[in-house]
């Protein structure tokens, strides 16, 4: 069992899904003979052919439009978009139609489909290529949205994704796809969804993160750690629905909370993990919550984007205010 | 803004060696039945045959019986809004007839016609436009889609089913119907030009009643017809007289026929016209003359079937009104049964959003529901 | 000084803006000689003109991007989607360029653009005719959000968003369209923008909504008065950037909060503000944050609408737990 | 899924009555100058220019050497993602040239070539792809768009820049340049469409450079041109020789005018080639042969111009060194100048958000940049 990085975990999902049930096609921009931008879709066309691994036309509405129509007919399409910043002209069809099927037609027909795409900022690409706004699909109901943040479960997770029976829209953090290396088995097995992963346990403050920052915020919980101040990071993997058992329990331990993501502050994920924690979990906060995010602005072009990335210094510092709090 | 005139400045002299023409296209109109319900040139088979033809007419009565009792309904507070389908019978039962059960139909909201010759129930139809999602769930064949509200979206989905029979390499059809409005759409276009360059079998049926709500047709596109709007995806394209059963009966059977075997996808035009207000909700008196209105009934689709089928000496005045009774009467027994319906539970909204509720939705499905 | 409706009020302010700056142009779907779905243009096109009041074909994706352009030449477009429903298909350009076109040009060029929409539930119309997807503008860096809630503010909310040099997402709950009526002086003031309205005063608890769900607070802070609760009502009025300073202020006299919106819960705009004042005014709390919203489901045909919006009595329900908490 | 051809079996026996002809189209190339630089047919009166063609020509060049040096910096670290326009000089400099300072550029992120015409500074050129939006802010005319990353967004933006002319009575046109994938976005459509029915001063030029990363253009439409999307919205379409710089501007110059006078919009396909990479962040031999590209140089746009001068007796060996020398001067002293930038400060993400900005976004600004 080689050590993998996160696109080819993803990668080996896709090749493994299709292997197992026939009814899975890949589709998108680029996906084929390209192996899409990142190479996720890698050897795919090779293996399985041009019917199942399929370059669109470039026209994201329809793309998604499509996955609809595969799907209402019985497949499993993994549609790539090839950035998140390219996906809301397909907007209208996740959130109208993909989010609203099974409950228009009364479970009639349904939208088993793998919406993915890579997200965040940290790649130095152009502008459109660094967003973080799972806010906006957390927000619509009928749909998950999930963001890996390890080769494991990036490979875990993505198997759980294409088995869904309800659209899934799955982000990738293109700053991790290559960061590191994990040893992963090719299993078939999927990760469950709908819940946290505990990535470290601690007993003075919970660290709750997603996607790429879940490296600061690991990184933190390690310099906190050699300050003596013990740390749970919880990697949240299924932003919606999202598991609040498992946050309000750690901060039920910790009585103290800081949430870190890289996405704008404003009305982003973070907020309902605050909100839901302010009402069924006040009690038991003696800080109040920390947000460690992007600020409301523009994500920068290259020249600016750490400095619009939250960073381990940030997370350390909010956990010190929070666990000082008197 | 105005509507405009095409630039025909753009033709530059061709006597020049510098130019030469690469690509040429005609668009053509058809039509069997005039208005005044006499035949143009040599009529497909099928309108010959007297239980067919009779069928045809008898689908597109009980359609616009059923549609006046609707509003009837809406005006009474019975019915939610409803866009009436009056006038375009015609093109409706002659784009459905044309498929099989397996084909699979993606319509607007205004394609009731098509919808009941397809199986589903007059009162599934009543259940919908009353505000019930189980309208959906209806009896005609259970992979058609559910009415699209969102203008041209269906259309997408069209294209993805088609891929889906071409995976399969099964000899069946997506057809989709949508107006003259949605053809300036995006999703209109990006669709049919997927459907071009994979070849799909799917047919676009637009149904070009003149309006978009208040918006005319020549302020949707300076595209002298709608169907040269296939040009632009390298696919056929046809104009028809969308009021006449038999072309619309016969351009849709030729178009998905070429779809089945494997010749790819069409869009056909149909003209006809909106003969009501855009929707219950919608006062056309607004924006267009009532003479324009009185015009088009000149071109109604039913009296044109009926004196075919009288100059036939197919059809009599009994038999006109018999079937008048008859569709009251189905009609009338439809909206007992709908007015009788259980209305639907509040739990229902968390039933069908996920195969299996995740457990922070169960949570709020206690905390909205109690228990 | 008459009484009007809100939708007069909005068309009086589309008037008044239109006749003291010639730049004003409004445009949309039906906007011209039908008067917009609503009447909310009505009589525009008449005395303004057909150069100035522009039917538009039935394309959302070039409506935006249309107003974008015009407001980059100097116009201060009035742009009408026909329903909150179909701004997807728009939302590409709203979020990648309207709101970006000041940044990306250093200031060069800038949208001084309002798009208009009605939003939310309870007018028994069809499918895609009731959202209340706030939200997904608010979490947008770039871009204002405004929901007016009675005719006044409807008119002076509406005139600052078109003098506002910067894109506005102005949503209009249909529910009030012609719900009450109010005298309004069609003085040309507009009223300001980022802030906050006290509608009511109160000591015990604080009642934070906006647009339609207002009509339920305010009747909810009633009956509460008449059960001897003192409730202090906010109208939050510019969605985003939200005036947290009026809200933390209020909890901070109160102790209490109860938010009300008629979106659905997961992520809204709700969410923000329980998380801000998680933040920023833990310590005033004496009762966890109570959010009354229309659950994580699809807005409901008509026949369960009225079970899918927050209703008074949940407000009711939720300020007396709040004002009762040991 | 392969490219399908178009379906002829639409066409039907227009022998029959039931079916007439409503609307026919023909599509035009143009070409004046050949692969091997020699004249096809009379070209226009500035080909005969001297001085015109050596500006066209020496601008061609510096695009060309420009371009090597951004690639090379990128590859060293010093620009971020970069996409190259070599091969494609001919087109971006035809409509560029053919546009006066008033009219309104928008383009992609490929049309370095036109960029520069328009007077966007090389050193401009290298901030804004060093990832510094200052380099937006650029010394081009100061209506022209930043470039548009997301494909087909900007013909969008170019019909509210054109209605704006319109309304204002200005003569000015809005010119918008982009691929031959952009062709399969709604925007472009929707975009088209609208120029049409409005009869708005626009411009749309399709770079067709047979490419889309990775999608060759077969697999793009089943259209024979993109020329004839323009049917599809009732507008002239014209397919040129876009590595031919007379027919580029030529054509340009008819469209503009023609647009400048009130006779409203064109869309213009010029067939050229992407020479390079789709970017230096993208590898071409993974889906493309060499053969294809070493085919591609024999119709290279800078050596046809410059043989015609040189047929012309206008162009010497020296005359070629010393422009090469020149531009390679040119551009080193911009890249010496772009080295120099100090960085943006972190300040600046909320320097430019809101003319003025609200007091909750003051509190941020605070709290992330202290003070
Ligand atoms: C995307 C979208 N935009 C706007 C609307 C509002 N709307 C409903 S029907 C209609 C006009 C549709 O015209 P057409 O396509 O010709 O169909 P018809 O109503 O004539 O059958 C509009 C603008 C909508 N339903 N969907
Ligand atoms: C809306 C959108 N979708 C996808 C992309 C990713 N992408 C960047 S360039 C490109 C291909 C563009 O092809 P074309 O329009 O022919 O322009 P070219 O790159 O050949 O100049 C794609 C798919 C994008 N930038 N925007
Ligand atoms: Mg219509
Ligand atoms: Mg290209």
């Amino acid at each position: 069992m080689a050590e993998i990085t996160m696109v080819a975990a993803i990668t080996m999902a896709l090749a493994r899904a299709m292997q197992n049930d026939s009814r899975v096609v890949v589709l998108g921009e680029d996906v084929g003979a390209n192996g899409g931008v990142f190479r996720a879709t890698d050897g795919l066309m090779a293996r399985f052919g041009e019917e199942r691994v399929m370059d669109t036309p470039l026209s994201e509405t329809v793309l998604a439009g499509m996955s609809i129509g595969l799907a209402a007919q019985g497949f499993r399409p993994v549609t790539e978009f090839q950035f998140m910043g390219f996906i809301y002209p397909a907007l209208d069809q996740v959130i109208n139609h993909a989010g609203r099927m099974r409950n228009r037609s009364r479970g009639r027909l349904s939208c088993p489909i793998v919406f993915r795409s890579p997200m965040g900022a940290g790649i130095h690409a152009p502008e459109h290529h660094s967003e973080s706004t799972e806010a906006l699909f957390a927000h619509t109901p009928g749909i998950r949205v999930v963001i890996p943040s390890s080769p494991a479960r990036a490979y875990g997770l993505l198997l759980s994704s294409i088995a869904d029976p309800d659209p899934v829209m799955f982000f990738e953090p293109t700053r991790l796809y290559r960061a590191a290396k994990e040893e992963v088995d090719d299993n078939g097995q999927g990760l469950p969804l709908d819940v946290c992963f505990v990535l470290r346990e601690g007993t003075d403050v919970t660290l709750v993160s997603w996607g790429a920052a879940v490296k600061e915020t690991l990184a933190a919980a390690q310099q906190l750690a050699n300050e003596g101040i013990s740390a749970e990071v919880i990697d949240v993997a299924t932003v919606s629905p999202i598991d609040f058992d498992t946050i309000l329990a750690s901060v039920e331990k910790t009585g103290r909370l800081v949430i870190v993501h890289e996405a704008p502050r404003n009305v982003g994920v973070g907020a309902e993990i605050a909100a839901t924690v302010a009402e069924r979990g006040l009690l038991f906060l003696h800080a109040p919550i920390e947000r460690v995010t992007a600020p409301d602005t523009i994500v920068p072009l290259l020249r600016l984007e750490k400095a619009y990335m939250p960073s381990e210094k940030d997370i350390v510092e909010a956990a010190r205010r929070a666990v000082n709090f008197a | 803004m105005t509507a405009s005139p095409r630039g025909d400045e753009a033709r530059t002299d061709l006597s020049q060696k510098s130019e030469r023409i690469v690509a040429e296209f005609k668009v053509a109109h058809r039509q069997y039945l005039d208005a005044a319900g006499n035949l143009v040139g040599e009529p497909p088979a099928f309108a010959r045959d007297r239980d067919t033809m009779i069928s045809l007419y008898r689908a597109m009565t009980l359609s616009r019986i059923f549609d006046a009792k609707a509003i009837a309904l809406q005006r009474t507070g019975q019915l939610g809004t409803y866009p009436s389908s009056a006038g375009q019978e015609a093109i409706g039962i002659g784009y459905a007839s044309a498929m099989v059960d397996a084909d699979v139909m993606l319509t607007t909201y205004r394609e009731q016609p098509a919808q009941i010759w397809r199986g589903v129930t007059l009162t599934e139809l009543l259940q919908f436009w009353g505000g019930d999602e189980r309208g959906s769930d209806f009896s005609g064949p259970r992979q058609d889609f559910p009415v699209a509200v969102l203008i041209g979206s269906q259309a997408t989905h069209a294209v993805g089913v088609a891929t889906a029979f071409k995976l399969r390499h099964e000899p069946r059809v997506s057809v989709c119907a949508l107006g003259d409005g949605a053809t300036s759409k995006g999703d209109f276009y990006e669709s049919i030009n997927l459907a071009g360059v994979w070849r799909l079998p799917a047919v676009f049926i637009v149904i070009n009643n003149y309006w978009a709500i208040s918006l005319p047709r020549e302020k949707q596109t300076a595209a002298e017809t709608l169907a040269q709007k296939a040009i632009a995806a390298g696919i056929p394209g046809l104009q028809i007289d969308g009021n006449d059963i038999i072309a619309a009966r016969q351009a849709s059977n030729e178009a998905i026929e070429r779809a089945r075997s494997g010749g790819g996808p069409t869009v056909i035009e149909a003209l006809t016209y909106r003969m009501g207000d855009h929707t219950t909700a919608d006062d056309a008196s607004r924006y267009r003359k009532e003479e324009l209105v009185s015009a088009a009934w000149k071109l109604d689709p039913l009296a044109r079937a009926r004196t075919y089928l009288v100059n036939q000496r197919w059809w009599t005045k009994d038999d006109e009104e018999k079937l008048i009774a008859a569709c009251r009467e189905k009609v009338d027994a439809a909206v007992t049964k709908y007015l009788a319906i259980v209305p639907p539970s509040p739990a229902s909204m968390f039933d069908h959003l996920f195969e299996t509720l995740p457990p922070s939705l169960e949570w709020q499905r206690k905390k909205y529901l109690g228990g």
